[in-house]
């Protein structure tokens, strides 16, 4: 907020002050509904993409809004990477625990050893952990591509 | 004639998807600026992306998401449903497209920065000089 | 852990690693090699022991995820299959071992970004060799393509928009073959290649939906290998790319996509319908084959870098094998899978070769070779084998799969492609006595970049001689390979 | 080159209208792409699964491989457009 205040009197942001303040409230619903699709893929339309690319969106309309420097003190460079790790990891790691754990690759019914919920329960579960994993790649992927894109690679201001 | 309208007809998405189809593949090949040949690209996907989608078409049925309890007591009627297969097939289609596309625009910006156009003839004249 | 598990681990090693490369690459340089180094022989000792299982029990299909087969993805892991693995572990870890040195030379700062693509390339690649499901080879595909895509985009100059060129054409290829898949899917319902078999065989089998289906598939997949006229992208994109891309990929792309159509056309699609239906279909293949072996091998001559000669080499050696398969008999068919595992050693010898002139040299023209047998003899030995597997000298590799090409051609009838075949041999012969006469009879003048050099580093030197005493040892175990194949290709009947 | 373009568009265009002759009609519940495998997700989904959203549980589960893969190529993507494009940080 004190850098928002800053750089505004600093009269160096680009849009209004109404797109701003409008963006600045919107951010975190935007955020909000992005964890919800990824969270609630198994009961309606959404899941791990829809829902990654919703939360990346949200970094997006920030540098739009406000420009890239902005949006990048939210979420640092070196955190969106190893989102994207973990994200790609999560998925990876879960398939090969399942096989470590004594069943076939990315059968998630393996994991009742460890946590015994029951097999078709673990099922849904497994997914979800993917879906959320998905979800932190794309998401991470997202804002990175808009970032390097939009500032020539040079991960300043931006567009 | 009447038989030929009437398959045009009866798969008509078929045909629009061809179309589609056709536009993005000009496009890609015929075109001198990278950019039109990138959107080209795009447009081609999604037609592939339309077919596979309108296939999973039935007539009057419902998007597939059941209702829990009601599966697991009754079972289902095929018939209403329309076939999911080729939604997810398409999401990953989606995904790989846009994976594309973004390493394709970082190529293009790679290349602008070197030569200052997108135009294929103007490039191959400088890299000629 | 069970034992059926093993050839998923063959890919989940580099794949796993890979975002580990990148997670720690970033911190420190030094974890880069061990990582890659350490997963990649991880990968080759367990797909030895695959292909160990393989020959003593037979193959056998894997379900991921426990779903049965048309309803899950299914792996198959047959004789062909766990030999591809074998012959891709051990080419990516003699070219990660002489890559690393190269790419800390040319690309600083962005290693981890590399070598995580470049492991994940090599995971795509496995996968590719494993998959038995039609749709779940695209999305392999599109892997390995954009990893490629990246690493050759990473090279400096013209690089990008020979990257480009290969996208369009890249994706042209993806989406073609994607095309064809849909056309399948929607005339069978199925995506598993050997359900879609069964359904093919029990339905018509033939009509308008599935010829296309198959024109579309071949084409998209034709264009992913460089076949003759589609071939554009290759020369460029090769030889433009930074030479960890270049090593990396020349060998296994090109050969692993000709794999793929074999298993396409002989797990997916009936040999009646592919070669006795219509058999213009398959002399025509032929002749088009003919005609890349002789076009590739003419542009080849053409070239004064050694790299780009190289490339159009390539692009020959695609007709030799898709030729072979194309010529519709067993002999030709096992002499296009055996070129297959000889032709990804000798790129890969002769790729290594070239890559460790380059980091003492900084250029290949043919120019600045003159007088290097003296100053790095053990490099250019190497590249001596490689060269004389290329133009087919026996005891090397080389020859024992041509002249089964040959014999195959002999036996189609297909006189064309013989006549290439030889013509090809020959132009490969003058090619590389022209580098062989250039780098070891000619003196270097005053100023010359070979004036002060010396042998490459020991890490670049290691893998090259493990690659040429392969070409070697392929060569007097031909007999082993061949009956291997041809216990694959048994139940095919021509 | 625009001629040769052309042609070979309209070619490809034919073919594979050629090829859609054989297609079933637009929404024909029992084509063959509605009857094999897409009858058996629904069939069977939700009771194996207990997830409602039938493509969710083809996406994460019976084609969790391909989700897997597709998640990487988005990762290789992201990668790749770093490694193209990022520029050495100025020191400042």
């Amino acid at each position: 907020m004190k850098l928002l205040q800053e750089r505004t009197a600093k009269q160096k942001l680009g849009e209004s002050l109404i797109i701003q303040t409008a963006v600045r409230m919107l951010v975190p619903f935007i955020q909000l509904f992005g964890l919800y699709v990824i969270v609630h893929g198994h009961y309606s339309p959404g899941g791990g993409f829809q829902g990654g690319v919703i939360l990346g969106a949200s970094f997006v309309v920030l540098s739009l809004a406000f420009d890239q420097k902005f949006s990048m003190h939210y979420m640092s460079e070196k955190t969106n990477g190893i989102f994207g790790n973990i994200g790609a990891l999560i998925y990876t790691g879960t398939a090969a625990l399942c096989a470590i754990m004594g069943g076939m690759f990315l059968d998630y019914s393996a994991l009742d050893k460890l946590i015994p919920l029951g097999p078709i329960e673990w099922r849904s579960l497994g997914i979800f952990i993917v879906e959320v994993g998905v979800g932190l790649a794309v998401m991470s992927i997202m804002t990175a591509l808009f970032w390097v894109l939009g500032s020539k690679g040079e991960m300043d201001e931006g567009l | 004639m009447e038989q030929f309208l009437e398959l045009v007809v009866s798969k008509y998405n078929y045909w629009i998807y061809v179309i589609l189809m056709m536009i993005g593949f000009y496009a890609m090949i015929g075109k001198g600026n990278l950019v039109k040949k990138l959107i080209g690209m795009n447009i081609f996907q999604t037609a592939i992306i339309l077919m596979f989608v309108s296939a999973g078409v039935k007539q009057g049925a419902k998007i597939p998401i059941l209702n829990k309890h009601e599966v697991l007591e009754h079972g289902i009627d095929i018939a209403t449903i329309v076939n999911p297969l080729p939604h997810v097939l398409m999401l990953t289609a989606i995904v790989v497209s846009v994976s594309v596309t973004g390493v394709a625009l970082a190529i293009l910006q790679r290349i602008y920065r070197e030569y200052g156009t997108l135009e294929e003839g103007e490039i191959l004249e400088k890299l000629g000089k | 852990m069970s034992a059926s598990n093993l050839p998923l681990f063959v890919l989940a090693a580099p794949l796993l690693t890979a975002f580990l490369v990148n997670l720690f690459g970033r911190l420190s340089k030094s974890w880069i090699a061990p990582l890659a180094i350490g997963c990649l022989s991880v990968s080759t000792i367990l797909a030895v022991i695959v292909l160990g299982q393989v020959m003593v029990g037979g193959g056998y299909t894997y379900t991921v995820g426990n779903w049965q087969p048309p309803y899950g993805i299914e792996l198959v892991i047959d004789r062909l299959s766990a030999l591809m693995l074998v012959v891709i572990s051990s080419v990516a870890l003699l070219a990660t071992i002489s890559a690393l040195k190269s790419v800390f030379q040319e690309l600083p700062d962005k290693e981890y970004m590399f070598f995580t693509l470049y492991l994940i390339f090599i995971a795509g690649l496995f996968g590719l060799v494993l998959t038995g499901d039609a749709f779940n080879l695209y999305v392999l595909l599109e892997i390995t393509s954009i990893t490629t895509y990246g690493l050759i985009a990473m090279g400096p100059g013209r690089a990008p928009l020979a990257s480009f060129n290969y996208i369009i054409m890249g994706s042209i290829g993806a989406c073609f073959y994607l095309l064809g898949v849909g056309y399948l899917y929607l005339m069978t319902g199925s995506l598993n290649m050997a359900d879609i078999a069964n359904i093919l065989k029990t339905t018509t089998g033939g009509g308008a939906a599935v010829a296309t289906a198959v024109a579309f598939i071949l084409v998209g997949l034709w264009v992913k290998m460089a076949f003759f006229p589609l071939h554009g992208w290759l020369p460029n994109g090769y030889s433009l790319a930074p030479t960890g891309t270049a090593m990396i990929s020349a060998p296994l792309m090109t050969k692993v996509t000709i794999y793929l159509m074999i298993r396409i056309m002989f797990s997916v699609f009936s040999i009646d319908y592919l070669f006795l239906h219509n058999p213009l279909v398959h002399q025509g293949v032929v002749w088009l084959a003919t005609i890349a072996i002789i076009c590739g091998s003419a542009m080849a001559l053409a070239q004064t870098n050694l790299k780009r000669m190289l490339t159009y080499i390539i692009v020959a050696e695609v007709g030799y094998m898709v030729g072979g398969v194309w010529l519709a008999n067993k002999i030709g068919l096992t002499g296009a899978i055996l070129h297959i595992i000889n032709d990804a050693m000798m790129t890969l010898c002769l790729f290594l070769a070239a890559a460790a002139l380059l980091y003492k040299l900084g250029d290949l023209e043919f120019d600045n070779l003159k007088g290097v047998y003296r100053k790095m003899p053990v490099t250019m030995a190497a590249f001596t084998v490689g060269a004389f597997s290329m133009i087919g000298v026996p005891p090397t590799a080389g020859f024992f799969s041509k002249w089964y090409l040959i014999l195959g051609g002999i036996e189609a009838g297909q006189w064309q492609y013989v006549v290439a075949l030889l013509f090809s041999s020959l132009v490969n012969a003058v090619l590389f006595f022209r580098i062989i006469e250039i780098g070891y009879f000619l003196r270097p003048g005053q100023h010359h970049p070979t004036e002060k050099i010396a042998e490459a580093p020991l890490s670049m030197q290691i893998p090259l001689i493990v690659a040429a005493a392969l070409l070697v040892i392929i060569g007097f175990n031909s007999g082993t390979l061949v009956d291997t194949i041809s216990q694959w290709a048994a139940p095919l009947v021509f | 080159m625009k001629v040769l373009a052309l042609l070979t568009t309209l070619v490809t265009g034919a073919v594979l209208l050629y090829g859609t002759m054989d297609f079933p009609a637009f929404g024909d519940p029992n084509s063959p792409a509605a009857q094999h495998l897409s009858a058996y997700f629904i069939k069977n989904a939700v009771p194996e699964t207990h997830v409602p959203n039938v493509v969710t549980a083809v996406l994460g589960d019976y084609r969790g491989y391909d989700t897997m893969f597709e998640t990487v190529v988005i990762y290789c993507a992201g990668l790749a457009v770093m490694g193209i494009l990022r520029k050495k940080k100025k020191q400042d």
